[in-house]
């Protein structure tokens, strides 16, 4: 679970979060929409500890993280999917997935069985495992994309952030991705998902909140969002047919 | 909490506690009468440093057992000592502030001919005699001839490049009868200018080098250098550089399995070349102006004097320690002739010097004369070798002065 | 209106007027001669910080710079029997044609590569130089004379006075310098190298001239220490003397004539300080008392002791007095001396001493009143009617083709869309326009030339200017100044203008600066004019990097989402502007995601899709377009319950 | 042909020297972008600690302490000099600190063991060997021998254990690594702490051969800084191929053109190398995004 209360965050002295409230409850999935420059991305760095809050607080399942480094962040479970993959291009596929479950192999974090994880999400994701020995930055686009979401679920998170999961995919893929997250969903993990696809991400959503220019100016259910064509006209733009062109993500080059 | 709150006040009564003892003032059991300055400017920092430590070392000697006698005048002898870092901008700064600030009656040290050259004129243009005991550019003494300038305020005892480069000649070419030599010299104006010497001493007696070469400081393989000189035939190799470098060559040449004499400067008799080439060393052989042997009993005092001011069982460079522990003698002598602390009366006295000085390398009879300021001639070069990881005198005929 | 330069100048001034009748009033030829040093270490030191503090380039090489100037009139003197008149316009030429060589890899690395580059400069120029010989006298140095002067004061005053009036000359020109177009354009390649090419400040020419006049102020300063020392040798200029000069930047301050002052004096006072061991304790005692009296108003302050009252910096300057009183000599330890106070300067003073000390000022902003008849171009000549034609573009990134063979035309006075998932290429297609990248294949014609190919400071000369979709503002200058430096096109007059501060060069100055003005208010920044452009929120900085676009008066305007990060307000402002551009004639080439802008505002739209476009069209037309649907929804749409 | 033969044995002994220090350049660099300036320095205090206690332990028994020795040190640099420099991701901060910090090291150790170069015993016997008429010391033969070794050491680290993965990857992206819960500040302490562990080592290696004192860091440093450029800063075989290069062409040029230019091919290559390939030999090349 999540909560966040009057979250303030930017970089350098640029402010870009104007005091967020909201909570993700446990084993739900949230979809954050809004304009690019509105600030998602900002929201989940400063949830994760990429960036450091300037004001407010962040409590992951109970446990004030504000202004926690974000290893020890992830090391209290909460895994964050960036924007734009980054997986380690040096480090082969299986090594990346290791890597992934860095905080569990070290120490603190109850350590599991991370072999068998290792072998789960090779059969989740049957491309990864024909490319098990490969450096990663040899891999396709999607391939980088499911890798990137298998390295976080190796953290065994009880929270994953993600930043885009459909970012410079062709659209066979996104459809996978977004499977994927649904079976994630069942297994009842707390997602927060910035997503490009709004329809898409409604679609799957519990919750829905509405961020513009670093203010949430609409938070509810994501069916009533997804349905309400007050409000689509309002936040998300015009008619339905043209409404996901509103919201894409960074663009890349 | 608490160990912050021990510790802060911890440390803020060390500290007022230490203020408290500055203002009372340190007790120091001065002298009534006014000290003499005496500057000293040498390089205790860079390359040179070896040298300049043992020269501030044997002046440091010398001084203490002056003021031990009562000093000169009267007063007792107190040194300025200034680090110009082997750098000819710091030495000139130096000069100006030991001659302008300090106030100083005379200065003693230097070990780079630059930092020299670049300085003595502050020296001479204030008429403060310098007495340059470490450095060997044959230049040092000659800058500020008559007629050009009225009087030469420099002097030194020392041994000279072109006096080295001699004496390296004769050993090699008279001595040893070599014909086919080569010149190993470092890149520095130390080992250029003696370069220079060593090449026209050597086509005094019909001699060209067969090979002449250059190496860097702190350079870590001689293989190029050594290889042109095996290469051009050498059948023996004369140095001009320091200690630690030389001993690479020694090294180098145990490396190439090339074994020829090497016939080196006075650096050569650095305690670091004989320990850093070890058995390679040996044989070695190189110009001295002191070798450090008890053979008198103020030899024996000054080697005792190391042992137990600085607790050094060997001088880093002996020569250097040596001819400014003598060149600090022949200045209070100078002073005491002079009875007093102008420059210009110093300057008399030292070219006039009617007592024999008694120093460590030997005793000095008319040392200085108005046209001659340098106290060494030939026979004080000796020629010593490196014997069983010491060194020791070559030939029997350069026995004790 | 005062000029910010002559405050600047203020203070070092008053140093100067300080120490200047110390020769006269018969002090000592000691001080005489270190104020002499301080003075020329000053000089160079003007110059390493154009450099270091202005385009933000690490130099070991000034060392090197300091000898060549040094060696020129070593050289001049000793083979050629020339004197210090001679030498000293000769060292500014040949110290400055050796910048010129230091300045080409500059161009091409930065950061650890361009300190090595630079050290290797510097180890080559002390070889040579020692190696020689026969122009250098190699080792053995070189005797110089003084130059007889007006013989009125001893040899050594007058010398003093000249190179004193020197400094003052390198004083003035430098703070001219800074302050005008050249410094405000090395600033900008610091901060943004990327957009000062894209506003057409050139990036090439100004770190050029940079180095240039970085090293004829070194070349200077070399000459005049030739004849201050009257003897030379090439062991003074080494890579340690170059790593000296950059700790007398980091002490004293970068970007500021006084931290040079102070720079200078603390690297030639303090071994001569430290040789005083009494000096020293003295010192040191009061750095311990410093710090007592630190942690007692840190304590007053937090109402207890915390772990706060004694952090490292004041740990360290309590043991100073202890340590100096157990030392018998601390000369010795000079270096560590040394070495302790830059660490305390980086870390506790990243500005400096200087930066401490004084407080920065931008330059004078002029208010003027709305102008109704303000026109964004002044450029007379009409506009073919295809003003850029784009034929069969494509870029490669190693095995992707993030652009696939694009043809487009932009009409004159047209807002043109393009729209486009992530990944389309949109922005790579601005990149190629902007010259940032040069195309693979294919053609760009702009106003019926070829373009592609050309330097992106060229191709903004000749009338395209764009914006960024990440911010690329000059973030250390304020939005008045992020302006101004896209109008230096317009400032008439060289470099020698500059320095003269001739009429014309100031009227166009004066010219620039109403501009400038009159562009904030354009946007509606007007009086966020002073404020430095890293602190403005991100719409405003978007604003900003419009308003800069359009001091180029462009012919073509290219937009990267202008309107993320903007509010609703402000989206309606910009809605106006973008209208009123178009209006005088300007084309624009919009990226939005702001669907209702795209529509409110574009005459026509190019649709990107995986580098390929597949549809142009009216903004109405497009939602009709089944292949821009399947592009944005993907074909298989997913499942909506 | 056999004087030719031995100038390159002796240049590559030579460059391999270089080499082994130039690695830890790289190390630093690869997690946090910056290097140590005072790389030199390390290697110095490696040689004289050994020095100190060789008396004591013998050669082979004090290269463990040194080594400990080397990643204390390197820890105690980037906590000092570097830490803070990156959180404020100021560039010229940590140049001026590690360069600082050099000074003062070299400072102290010239305070503590005196300015005379010293001599360093060898472990090995000081008569050359005689291979098809190339002499080499056996002791050069062990610093090329010691160099590959830990490379390869490091290399297994970084490939073998899940520490050296967390390196790898927090060279390749450190936010993404820190959201893996690798402590990167961490991360960036021990490879500045692996760096002079391997300068150290490094120290030790060389100083039977070369001068043992406080200032034989300095133009090593500066040597290993040129061969680390030419060979890139990014690649481990960058710095071999850039040490063997620059070794052999000092000794080439030292030979065939004249002793008192030996050094300028080897600054000439850099530039050389800069303005052609500014991420050096076998350097990566990224394309700067906008």
């Amino acid at each position: 679970m999540i909560e966040v209360s009057g979250l303030c965050a930017g970089y350098d002295k640029v402010r870009i979060l104007h005091g967020l409230s909201f909570t993700v409850t446990q084993g739900s999935l949230t979809a954050l929409i809004g304009a690019n420059g509105a600030g998602k991305s900002t929201t989940l760095r400063a949830i994760s500890g990429m960036i450091r809050p300037m004001e407010g607080m962040v409590r992951l399942d109970g446990t004030d993280i504000t202004g926690w480094p974000s290893h020890r962040i992830a090391r209290a479970g909460l895994a964050h999917i960036p924007e734009g993959r980054r997986v380690f291009g040096q480090l082969s596929v299986k090594d990346n997935l290791t890597v992934g479950a860095f905080s569990r192999l070290t120490g603190t974090r109850t350590r599991g069985d991370v072999a068998a994880d290792l072998e789960r999400m090779f059969v989740l994701f049957p491309r990864l495992a024909q490319r098990r020995n490969q450096p990663s930055a040899t891999l396709s686009g999607g391939e980088q994309q499911m890798l990137a979401i298998a390295r976080a679920l190796m953290l065994s998170p009880s929270v994953l952030l993600l930043d885009e999961p459909s970012l410079g995919l062709a659209p066979k893929l996104v459809a996978e991705v977004f499977e994927a997250i649904a079976q994630l969903k069942a297994q009842a993990i707390t997602m927060l998902l910035v997503e490009q696809f709004a329809f898409a991400a409604l679609a799957i959503a519990d919750q829905a909140l509405i961020l513009e220019n670093g203010r949430i100016v609409l938070a509810g259910p994501a069916r009533t969002v997804r349905d309400d064509p007050a409000i689509r006209s309002a936040y998300l733009g015009i008619d339905e047919r043209r409404e996901t062109v509103l919201e894409r993500g960074d663009d890349c080059l | 909490m608490a160990r912050h709150f021990l510790a802060t006040w911890l440390s803020t009564g060390l500290a007022i506690s230490t203020a408290l003892c500055l203002v009372v003032p340190s007790a120091v059991s001065a002298q009534n009468a006014e000290p003499i300055l005496i500057g000293v400017s040498a390089a205790f920092t860079g390359g040179s440093a070896a040298m300049g430590l043992s020269a501030r070392q044997g002046i440091e000697i010398a001084a203490k057992e002056i003021n031990a006698k009562g000093g000169v005048l009267g007063r007792p002898l107190k040194l300025v000592e200034r680090d110009d870092e082997g750098k000819n901008e710091v030495g000139v700064q130096v000069a100006q502030e030991l001659i302008d600030k300090e106030r100083v009656v005379a200065t003693v040290g230097f070990v780079n001919t630059g930092v020299a050259l670049a300085a003595q004129r502050f020296y001479e243009d204030a008429r403060i005699p310098v007495m340059s005991c470490a450095t060997t550019g044959t230049m040092v003494t000659r800058q500020f001839l008559p007629p050009d300038y009225e009087h030469n305020y420099v002097f030194r005892n020392g041994l000279y490049d072109s006096l080295q480069a001699g004496k390296m000649v004769e050993e090699a070419v008279e001595r040893r009868k070599f014909t086919r030599l080569a010149i190993l010299a470092d890149s520095t104006n130390y080992g250029q200018l003696g370069r220079a010497d060593l090449e026209s001493a050597l086509s005094a007696k019909g001699v060209v080098p067969v090979a002449v070469e250059k190496f860097n400081i702190k350079d870590i393989d001689m293989t190029a250098q050594l290889l042109r000189a095996k290469q051009a035939g050498a059948e023996a190799i004369l140095t001009y550089g320091i200690g630690p470098e030389l001993a690479q060559i020694a090294n180098g040449m145990a490396k190439l399995g090339w074994k020829v004499p090497l016939i080196g400067s006075n650096p050569m008799g650095m305690t670091s070349f004989v320990e850093i080439a070890g058995p390679n060393a040996e044989g070695a052989r190189m110009v001295q102006s002191f070798i450090p042997d008890a053979s008198t009993p103020r030899r024996r005092a000054f080697l005792e004097a190391f042992r137990t001011d600085y607790n050094l069982e060997r001088i880093g460079n002996p020569p250097s320690a040596a001819q400014c522990y003598d060149a600090f003698y022949l200045l209070a002598a100078a002073l005491a002739q002079a009875r007093s602390t102008d420059g210009g009366k110093i300057r008399e006295a030292l070219e006039s010097l009617e007592q024999p000085v008694e120093g460590v390398i030997g005793t000095y009879r008319k040392p200085f004369t108005a046209g001659n300021h340098d106290a060494f001639d030939p026979s004080y070069a000796l020629i010593g070798e490196v014997r069983g990881g010491v060194i020791v005198s070559a030939h029997e005929s350069d026995r004790p002065r | 209106m005062r000029q910010p330069s002559e405050r600047l100048l203020a203070l070092p001034l008053l140093g100067l007027a300080l120490l200047l009748p110390l020769p006269i009033v018969g002090i000592s030829n000691y001080y005489v001669h270190l104020c002499l040093v301080i003075a020329i270490y000053m000089i160079l030191l003007l110059g390493l910080d154009i450099v270091v503090g202005y385009t933000g380039e690490t130099s070991l090489a000034h060392g090197a710079l300091f000898g060549i100037g040094a060696y020129t009139a070593g050289v001049l003197f000793f083979k050629f029997g020339l004197g210090f008149w001679v030498a000293l316009p000769a060292a500014l030429v040949v110290s400055a044609l050796f910048g010129l060589l230091l300045a080409i890899p500059a161009l091409r690395v930065r950061g650890p590569y361009l300190a090595m580059v630079t050290a290797a400069f510097g180890a080559i120029i002390q070889i040579l130089i020692n190696e020689m010989s026969f122009l250098t006298n190699g080792p053995m140095g070189v005797r110089l004379n003084r130059p007889h002067l007006l013989g009125l004061l001893p040899r050594d005053r007058e010398y003093y006075y000249l190179v004193v009036g020197l400094l003052l000359l390198a004083l003035a020109t430098v703070n001219r310098i800074v302050g005008s177009s050249f410094g405000r354009a090395f600033q900008a390649l610091r901060d943004a190298p990327i957009a000062a090419d894209c506003l057409g400040v050139s990036v090439w020419r100004y770190k050029v001239y940079a180095f240039v006049l970085s090293a004829s102020l070194a070349g200077l300063a070399g000459v005049l220490f030739a004849y201050g020392e009257q003897y030379i040798s090439p062991n003074t200029y080494s890579i340690e003397l170059s790593i000296l000069f950059l700790l007398a930047v980091t002490l004293g301050g970068s970007r500021s004539r006084l931290g040079a002052l102070l720079g200078a004096a603390i690297v030639v006072l303090l071994p001569n300080l430290l040789a005083d061991i009494d000096l020293v304790r003295w010192i040191a005692a009061a750095i311990g008392l410093g710090a007592i009296l630190v942690m007692v108003s840190r304590i007053r302050r937090a109402g207890a002791l915390t772990g706060g009252t004694l952090d490292m910096p004041v740990a360290f300057c309590l043991i100073a007095w202890p340590a100096a009183r157990s030392l018998t000599s601390v000369i010795d330890f000079k270096l560590t001396i040394f070495g302790l106070m830059i660490l305390f300067v980086v870390y506790q003073m990243p500005e400096g001493l200087s930066g401490r000390l004084t407080r920065r000022s931008g330059p004078a902003i002029v208010r003027s009143a709305a102008r109704p008849d303000f026109l964004l171009t002044r450029d007379g000549e009409e506009d073919p009617g295809d003003l850029l034609v784009v034929e069969a573009l494509t870029r490669q990134f190693g095995g992707l083709v993030a652009l696939n063979a694009v043809s487009l035309t932009v009409k004159r006075g047209e807002i043109h869309g393009l729209i486009g998932p992530n990944g389309s290429g949109k922005s790579t297609l601005i990149n190629l326009l902007s010259g940032l990248y040069p195309p693979s294949l294919g053609s760009i014609r702009f106003r019926g030339q070829r373009v592609d190919g050309l330097p992106p400071a060229a191709i903004a000369r000749r009338g395209i200017a764009r914006t960024f979709q990440n911010l690329q503002l000059f973030g250390e200058m304020s939005a008045f100044e992020n302006v101004l430096v896209a109008l230096n096109h317009s400032l008439r007059g060289t470099v020698f203008d500059v320095i003269l501060g001739t009429p014309r060069r100031r009227r166009s100055e004066a010219e620039a600066r109403t501009r400038a003005m009159a562009l904030l208010d354009f946007v509606g920044l007007g009086e966020l004019a002073d404020e430095k452009a890293c602190n403005l929120p991100y719409g405003k900085g978007r604003l900003l990097e419009i308003a800069r676009a359009l001091a180029l008066e462009p012919r073509l305007l290219l937009l990267d989402e202008p309107a993320a990060g903007l509010t609703r307000p402000e989206i309606e402002t910009l809605t106006a502007n973008l209208r009123k551009i178009r209006d005088q004639g300007v084309a624009i080439v919009l990226i939005e995601h702001h669907i209702d802008l795209v529509m409110a505002l574009c005459d026509v739209v190019t649709v990107l899709d995986f580098g390929k476009v597949i549809a142009e069209a009216e903004p109405q037309a497009l939602s009709r377009d089944q292949r821009v649907i399947d592009a944005y929804l993907g074909v298989q749409q997913p499942a909506v319950p | 042909m056999s004087i030719l033969t031995q100038l390159l044995v002796s240049g590559m002994s030579v460059g391999m020297i270089y080499a082994v220090i130039a690695f830890g350049f790289q190390l630093t660099f690869a997690t946090s972008r910056t290097i140590n300036f005072g790389q030199g320095e390390a290697l110095m205090l490696g040689a004289m600690v050994g020095l100190a206690v060789v008396p004591f332990l013998g050669y082979w028994g004090t290269l463990p302490l040194v080594l400990m020795f080397g990643l204390c040190q390197g820890a105690l640099v980037e906590k000092l000099a570097v830490a803070r420099a990156i959180e404020t991701r100021s560039d010229f901060g940590w140049v001026m600190s590690t360069i600082a910090l050099g000074i003062i090291f070299k400072n102290l150790a010239e305070n503590i063991w005196g300015r005379d170069d010293l001599k360093f015993p060898s472990p090995l016997p000081d008569a050359p060997l005689v291979l098809g008429g190339v002499h080499v010391l056996p002791m050069e033969l062990l610093i090329t021998a010691g160099a590959l070794a830990l490379m390869l050491g490091v290399e297994a680290f970084n490939r073998g254990t899940i520490l050296g993965k967390a390196v790898i990857a927090t060279a390749n992206d450190s936010g993404a690594a820190g959201l893996m819960g690798i402590n990167t500040p961490r991360v960036v302490t021990l490879s500045y702490a692996m760096s002079s562990m391997a300068a150290a080592f490094a120290g030790v290696l060389v100083a039977p051969v070369t001068l043992t004192g406080a200032t034989m860091g300095s133009a090593l440093g500066l040597k290993a800084f040129s061969v680390a450029i030419i060979g890139g800063l990014s690649s481990g075989l960058g710095v071999i191929l850039g040490g063997l290069l620059l070794g052999v062409c000092e000794k080439l040029t030292g030979f065939y053109i004249a002793t008192g230019y030996a050094d300028v091919p080897g600054l000439l290559l850099l530039l050389l190398v800069l303005s052609l390939r500014p991420t050096g030999l076998l350097g990566r090349s990224a394309l700067t995004k906008v």
